[in-house]
């Protein structure tokens, strides 16, 4: 039966939505990285606040899904500027401090969503609850609109950064501040619009990722610890290289579990991590340095 | 004079980019030996390759006789092959005076045990090598300065302080890149007053530079790089007017000036 | 009114000095070289202006307005160009994104103008448009961060040591270059330099700072055949 | 009136902290009730009672350190959780020595059958030794399952539940495919297409986080298991029904509360008065229990200081009713040699019209 | 360093050791022991941390290998009927040999691939310690570890132990930095480039601390072990491992007097907001945003934020 290539393309379906959520989550930190040299372990409580405003939006306010999807990324981001004056600046070009600093956002984040929803799970109804039989293969909707949803988002992002002015002014001030400056960029500006753009992939993930799985104060912890990996994995900095990245753990994760069961699974797809940075100490598509 | 370095068929390749391409030359004891070339001629990686920086893709490094292809850095540095880096290459956080203890390795670390427990091979090791440093120091007019950071050194006595940091490892050979690129005239000068003292104590020296008064000044010999091979090979007055080198390095009005 | 002015700047690093009571003029159209040796304050002169310096004192007057509270990007829009040391280019970003960071701060559509006339100073980054500028050679690069900063417009553009490093046949070619630029557009230069030779011939006027201060000013080609220049400077 | 403290040791931070939340107002609610009924009379005085809790971050370290604090710094007597075997085992290195009873929930075995025979140790909640016979007799007789498929996490729940429950079903004569996976994980398709590929028909999710248990029910029906899906362990129903939604129709499961009995409704409505009309955990009432049957056991003892006099009066508490699930039994001796088991009655249930049903209430042998 | 400073150093750290040892005492509460204990092993798996963050790479897995000693010890002395101290030198040679073995091929990887190395190292540690039950209990631990001997079941007596191990490794790891080795391990963290190129075998150096570093992990994890007297997987766990880093960060990472600092700082701060339950957790993040934010050179940082607020106004312009 595992050889049945419908399960197959069932299998690579179903990994392939849960990695482009990690991607969306691993993009926006390798973003900040990029950037800022920001280490933000606070990213994944930024999904969680997604995932929550989408419950609100969509489950309990009952607005339409589209409007849900859209506005719920944006009712993340737009206060979370807040935060970016409160207590990211603080932090910009410090590596060190800002993981530190920022894991202790991450807790206040957390911990202050749990005196708010508790811990219990809560679900949003799913959008597509449907299935759809394709040459045999079996894939459910909600999954589907998943990786479409996310593929859009990445599409969009790809143009941001490679084919507008504000994503020109944001890869010249990831690689050299205060140079950007001297070539007319406000180089605060290009931040706060690095921020947003960051939180608002984060969020849609949580929102996609509340809608598939559930949603609670503790949901954004497994995004960020994959998106660590993905993105070192990837090449720091590489938008392709996250995306990439991100696919690769899906799939391993999918195909050695189906094959193989969890925890060879979890063996294998670590090791394989561990191997290729032995091999490419520079990352999948980082360039050595 | 015997050689010192012999260079034989030395290749490295970037993916297509054929950085440093059938290379050969040798470097006798005693000599001043000058590389110059158009930026990017694979200078740099010349010396990357023979100081064991970088893998060569094919061919031979012998020094002193020894086949050295390959060896990494440290280990040259015990054959006596030392070298500078055109960027790097002080450490930028400690005293002058540090800099050349940290360079003093070879003569000063007694290994991990003598070295913890500070024993008296510890101690008369220490001694040598911290009369070594001043006596550097000293050689290369930087005792002024031992107790200055180097980061906060003008450029010129960090390129000094650079060289001094390899001649504590006693070299034979010396390789300097760039060591005057960024200096005014005079300052110039004086670094080409300190290479010939090295020299006097008999150590040998590379050299790379695209400051032309500089080096036509300095070095007995001359190789001109251009797309990672020999473009030409002599004495400088005959290298600096070969109608080749003028058309690919110096530009024509090099040659009125 | 001067094109640029400074007044009395000073600068410094914690309890190292920079500049002090640094001042100088430079008119439309003119290039004032700017040299000096090691630490001798050009670039912290350059800093200042393009206000990359922490809280310089003096004033740095653009056109008669003081430039000196305004944030880098602001001095960039008001028409100040600036080649840093070292080059500091966008090592992995293509050629062509390179000069479009410095089109950045200009509003309006001839962009495909500009890149023409750089493209006609250095027909070599024509060639390697798309190529990363990180893998471009030393020589190449600093054409591209030349280049870049004309992509501004500027009307006052500042270099700091555009020779570093280069091949001689290279050096000349800037030198050229600036001197073609220069006619072609008015420009007004300062250009900070080790190798006070080659600065002073394609110089109009000359400002030797030693230890953060101006020693002595005066028309580059005087400046050439004072006796103490040719000793510190010239090498001769 | 004295204030009386009473210790509790639970997560509030890390995986269990629904758990430590469960602990924290089971015993809030069993307090409140008592200083609302005016306090606590013990030899002559009257006591108002507090809980001091300490978070152990469902870690073993974490336990042994808030057990520390409260045995020794703040002096507590008594203490209700943590849930967890890791901090539980830790904490009772601390607790047992100096006397202090200690009222939590873990499966490990090594809780109630250790070296100091469970002195001072009780448990409240049945684990899968108690409830697992009668349930496989029940699902033998009604689900006529062949072959088993069966995800654990790969941590200290998942290592003591499956082991003896594979044992329980292969001398039931059916077969069993185990797997396990990592706490956190979210995606299970994987491991589901591998059990279905072994050819199983039933699926017995067993006892995972109930948002996981969830998302097995879920991801089972979305890949196209049509088979049986039930759980012989691990309560939480409505979560399950919670995030499940429609896919969780027919799901059957053993539950340790009937949140919809009449007799639990006091206690719901204190619950919702409190916290809010969230899902109840059902931990909670077995800490409300515990914590009712510890206050009992101390007025019937009449003593706040002798854990001696108070521990023997837990053990002659039978018949003693709390309010929730009926009248106290003790019971364990046989697996553990002491009886330090509370005996409780449980449920199974269905899923019907994205209700629980209760098919079956059994009871421990 | 004169002689005159690193005796007064000395003299220092002896004072320091003393008060150390005589402060629980005075407070005899069996409580304080405990946490004076637990300041030792973070004391011990910081500064041997520290060892490694010297020459510029930051691991975690480093409570991993803590708890490579732990499981090694206890079954040392539980299977084998060994005595503690046979626990404690297997433990330890058990997490350095480890270190030794992955040592050379990691080093080779700097920065954050050097971070995300570790980190996978110690996430798969941490699932041999949960699968291999026969040695480890599985993850349900292992519980009734002995204690070294039977006096220091009371912390009152463990806590002398543990705090002349702590002594014994912040020494050894502050001799280490003070001797001409110290002196090299700076220079590689600086520029291994350069380093290499004066002669310093750069990988050969680093392997070597990172043994000695993984040795001590090691030996806190005996001690653990036979303190706790239950280990369990979590103990050693990437969050342990990412606290480490914590009292590094947060003590400072340029002197060996930061993770000691950052020991004091993570065992205590939390143990002072315990009492706020649910509150707890939020306060001790605000302290973290707030310490990194106006100390980013952690809390060995607070004398130069003194001295800058006590510059004259009127200078500030010249920074
Ligand atoms: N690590 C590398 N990867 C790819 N290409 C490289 C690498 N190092 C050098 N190159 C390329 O090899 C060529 C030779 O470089 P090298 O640095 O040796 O030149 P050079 O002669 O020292 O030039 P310059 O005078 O500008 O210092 C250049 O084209 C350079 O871009
Ligand atoms: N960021 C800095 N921090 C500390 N000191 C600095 C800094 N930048 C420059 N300096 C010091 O300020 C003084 C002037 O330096 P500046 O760079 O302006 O000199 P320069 O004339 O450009 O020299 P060069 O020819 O080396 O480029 C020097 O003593 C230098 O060491
Ligand atoms: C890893 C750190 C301790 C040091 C690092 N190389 C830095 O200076 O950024
Ligand atoms: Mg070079
Ligand atoms: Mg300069």
């Amino acid at each position: 039966m595992l050889t049945n290539p419908t399960i197959l393309g069932q299998i690579v379906v179903n990994g392939m939505s849960l990695s482009s959520i990690y991607i969306l989550v691993a993009l926006g930190f390798t973003l900040l990285f990029g950037i800022m040299r920001v280490v933000n372990f606070a990213h994944g409580e930024f999904a969680m606040l997604g995932g929550f405003a989408m419950y609100y939006l969509y489950a309990v306010f009952s607005l339409p899904w589209v409007a849900a999807i859209l506005l719920a990324p944006l009712a993340v981001a737009i206060p979370a500027l807040f935060l970016e004056w409160l207590v990211f600046r603080w932090f910009y070009q410090k590596m060190f401090q800002s993981m530190i600093g920022l894991l202790g956002l991450s807790i206040v984040m957390i911990y202050s969503a749990l005196l708010t929803w508790d811990a219990f799970e809560r679900n949003i109804p799913a959008a597509f609850d449907g299935i759809l039989r394709f040459a045999g293969v079996i894939l459910p909707i909600d999954r589907l609109v998943t990786i479409g949803v996310s593929a859009l988002a990445l599409g969009a992002f790809y143009f941001l950064m490679v084919h507008t002015r504000i994503g020109l002014a944001m890869r010249a001030a990831a690689q050299d501040v205060e140079i950007a400056g001297t070539q007319g960029i406000d180089t605060r500006k290009i931040y706060r619009v690095a921020f947003f753009v960051a939180i608002l992939l984060a969020a849609l993930a949580g929102a996609l990722y509340g809608q598939v799985y559930a949603v609670s104060p503790f949901m954004g912890e497994r995004p960020l610890f994959v998106a660590f990996i993905v993105v070192i994995l990837g090449g720091m900095g590489s938008i392709p290289g996250a995306a990439l990245g991100g696919l690769i753990l899906g799939f391993t994760e999918s195909f050695l579990g189906t094959f193989y069961g969890g925890s060879v699974a979890s063996y294998a797809s670590f090791g394989a991590v561990i191997l290729l940075l032995i091999f490419r100490p520079w990352g999948l598509l980082g360039k050595p340095e | 004079m015997s050689p010192l370095l012999e260079v034989h068929k030395l290749s490295r390749f970037f993916g297509g980019l054929r950085a440093v391409n059938d290379l050969s030359f040798t470097v006798s004891s005693g000599e001043i030996f000058g590389i110059i070339g158009p930026n990017g001629a694979g200078k740099s990686t010349a010396v990357n390759l023979v100081s064991g920086v970088t893998k060569p893709t094919s061919g031979k490094v012998r020094f002193q006789g020894t086949d050295v292809t390959g060896q990494p850095p440290h280990k040259l540095v015990q054959y006596g092959l030392a070298r500078t880096f055109q960027s790097t290459t002080v450490f930028g956080n400690c005293t002058v005076e540090e800099n050349c203890r940290r360079g003093s390795y070879l003569a000063r670390y007694p290994g991990f045990f003598h070295s913890f427990f500070s024993t008296s091979k510890a101690g008369e090791m220490r001694q040598a090598s911290d009369s070594r440093v001043a006596e550097v120091l000293e050689w290369l007019d930087l005792h002024r300065v031992r107790n200055v950071r180097a980061a906060d050194l003008p450029y010129g006595a960090q390129k000094t302080l650079g060289m001094a940091i390899s001649l504590m490892a006693w070299p034979k050979l010396l390789m300097l890149d760039e060591p005057v690129a960024g200096l005014s005239a005079a300052e110039a000068d004086n670094v080409r007053d300190t290479i010939r003292k090295i020299r006097a104590e008999g150590i040998s020296v590379v050299v790379i530079d695209h400051n032309m008064r500089f080096m036509a000044g300095l070095c007995d010999r001359i190789l001109v790089l251009h797309h990672g091979q020999e473009l030409a090979h002599g004495l400088p007055q005959d290298v600096l007017s070969d109608p080749n080198v003028i058309e690919a390095y110096l530009g024509r009005r090099y040659v009125k000036a | 009114m001067s094109k640029l002015e400074l007044r009395n700047v000073g600068v410094r690093y914690g309890n190292i000095v920079g500049t002090q009571e640094l001042s100088l003029r430079l008119e439309s159209a003119q290039t004032v070289a700017l040299v000096g040796s090691n630490g001798a304050g050009k670039s912290s002169t350059l800093k200042a202006i393009m206000g990359l310096a922490k809280y310089p004192v003096g004033d740095i007057l653009l056109a008669g307005k003081s430039i000196k509270q305004m944030p880098a990007f602001e001095i960039v829009r008001a028409g100040i160009g600036y080649s840093p040391e070292g080059r500091r280019v966008f090592g992995g970003m293509s050629v062509l994104e390179n000069l479009k960071v410095g089109a950045y701060s200009r509003k309006g559509g001839e962009f495909e103008a500009d890149l023409q006339r750089v493209f006609g100073y250095f027909p070599r980054l024509k060639e390697r448009a798309s190529q990363r500028a990180g893998s471009l050679s030393g020589g190449e690069q600093q054409m591209l961060a030349i280049g870049r900063a004309l992509m501004a417009r500027p009307s006052v553009f500042l270099l700091d040591e555009p020779s570093l490093g280069l091949a001689p046949v290279i050096v000349e070619r800037i030198g050229d270059v600036l001197q073609e630029i220069q006619r072609a557009e008015q420009l007004s230069i300062i250009l900070a330099e080790q190798n006070a030779a080659w600065a002073l011939s394609i110089a109009d006027q000359a400002v030797i700072v030693e230890l953060g201060r101006v020693t002595m000013t005066g028309p580059a080609a005087e400046i050439a055949e004072d006796p103490r220049v040719q000793r510190a400077y010239l090498g001769i | 009136a004295e204030t009386l403290r009473i210790g509790a040791i639970g997560s509030l931070s890390g995986g269990g902290t629904a758990w430590g939340l469960a602990i924290k107002r089971g015993a809030e609610l069993a307090i409140d009730e008592v200083n609302q009924a005016g306090g606590l009379s013990v030899g002559g005085k009257n006591y108002n009672l507090e809980l001091l809790m300490y978070d152990d971050q469902y870690t073993g370290q974490g336990g042994k350190t808030a057990a520390e604090r409260l045995v020794f710094q703040d002096k507590v007597k008594y203490i209700v959780g943590p849930i967890g075997s890791n901090p539980v085992l830790s904490a009772m290195e601390v607790t047992t020595p100096q006397k202090v009873l200690l009222m939590s929930n873990g499966y490990t075995p090594k809780i109630l059958d250790n070296e100091h025979k469970a002195s001072y140790n009780f448990r409240f909640t049945l684990t899968n030794l108690e409830y697992a016979p009668s349930m496989m007799k029940w699902v033998k007789e009604n689900l006529k399952v062949t072959k088993v498929g069966i995800l654990v996490p790969n941590d200290a729940i998942g290592q003591s539940v499956a082991p003896p429950l594979v044992k329980l079903y292969q001398d039931n004569g059916i077969q069993t495919v185990v797997d396990y996976y990592e706490r956190g994980s979210k995606e299970f398709s994987p491991l589901i297409t591998r059990l279905m590929a072994a050819g199983i028909d039933g699926f017995d999710i067993n006892f995972n986080a109930p948002g996981e248990a969830g998302l097995m029910v879920k991801q089972a029906r979305q890949i196209g298991y049509d088979k049986l899906v039930y759980q012989m362990g691990g309560p939480s129903v409505p979560e399950i029904i919670e995030v499940a939604g429609q896919h969780s129709e027919g799901f059957i499961s053993y539950e340790m509360f009937d949140f919809d009995a009449p007799s639990a409704q006091p206690f719901v409505k204190a619950y919702a008065a409190k916290y809010g009309k969230g899902i109840i955990n059902s931990q909670t009432p077995a800490f409300y229990n515990a914590t009712k049957i510890l206050i009992e056991a101390i007025r019937r003892a009449d003593t706040v200081d002798d854990t001696t006099k108070i521990r023997d009066a837990v053990e002659k508490l039978a018949g003693y009713d709390a309010g929730v699930y009926g009248p106290v039994r003790w019971t364990g001796k046989a697996i553990y040699g002491v009886d330090h088991q509370l005996a409780l009655p449980f449920y199974v249930v269905e899923v019907k019209n994205g209700k629980p049903v209760t098919r079956a209430v059994l009871s421990v042998d | 360093m004169g002689r005159s400073t690193s005796s007064a150093l000395i003299g220092g750290g002896i004072a320091i050791v003393a008060a150390l040892a005589i402060m629980p005492y005075l407070l005899d509460e069996r409580f304080f022991y405990h946490i004076a204990i637990l300041v030792c092993f973070a004391a011990i798996g910081a500064s041997s941390l520290h060892l490694i963050i010297r020459t510029g790479h930051v691991s975690l897995c480093h409570a991993a290998f803590i708890g490579v000693g732990a499981y090694v010890s206890a079954n040392v002395v539980m299977k084998l009927g060994f005595p503690f101290v046979g626990g404690l030198v297997a433990g330890t040679l058990a997490a350095a040999g480890l270190g030794l073995m992955i040592g050379p091929v990691i080093l080779r990887l700097t920065g954050k691939y050097f971070v995300l190395i570790t980190f996978l190292f110690g996430e798969i540690l941490r699932m041999v310690f949960v699968d291999w039950q026969s040695i480890t209990g599985g993850a349900n631990g292992l519980s009734g570890i002995p204690a070294p001997a039977p006096v220091f079941a009371e912390p009152k007596y463990f806590y002398a132990l543990a705090l002349l191990a702590a002594t014994a490794c912040v020494a050894v790891c502050g001799r280490i930095l003070s001797s001409e080795t110290g002196r090299f391990v700076n220079a590689i963290r600086e520029s291994e480039q350069l380093t290499e190129c004066v002669g310093v075998p750069v990988i050969r150096t680093k392997v070597m601390i990172f043994v000695i570093a993984c040795g001590f992990a090691g030996f806190a994890g005996a001690l653990i072990a036979h303190y706790a007297r239950y280990i369990s997987p979590p103990n050693f766990g990437p969050l342990e491992s990412l606290n480490l880093v914590i009292m590094n960060v947060i003590g400072g990472m340029q002197t060996l007097v930061g993770p000691l600092l950052g020991a004091i700082f993570l065992v205590l701060v939390p143990e002072f907001l315990r009492g706020y339950v649910q509150l707890q957790h939020i306060m001790f993040g605000v302290i973290l945003i707030l310490v990194m934010a106006f100390l980013p050179a952690g809390v060995v940082g607070v004398k130069d934020w003194v001295a800058r607020r006590m510059i004259p106004h009127d200078r500030r312009g010249e920074q």
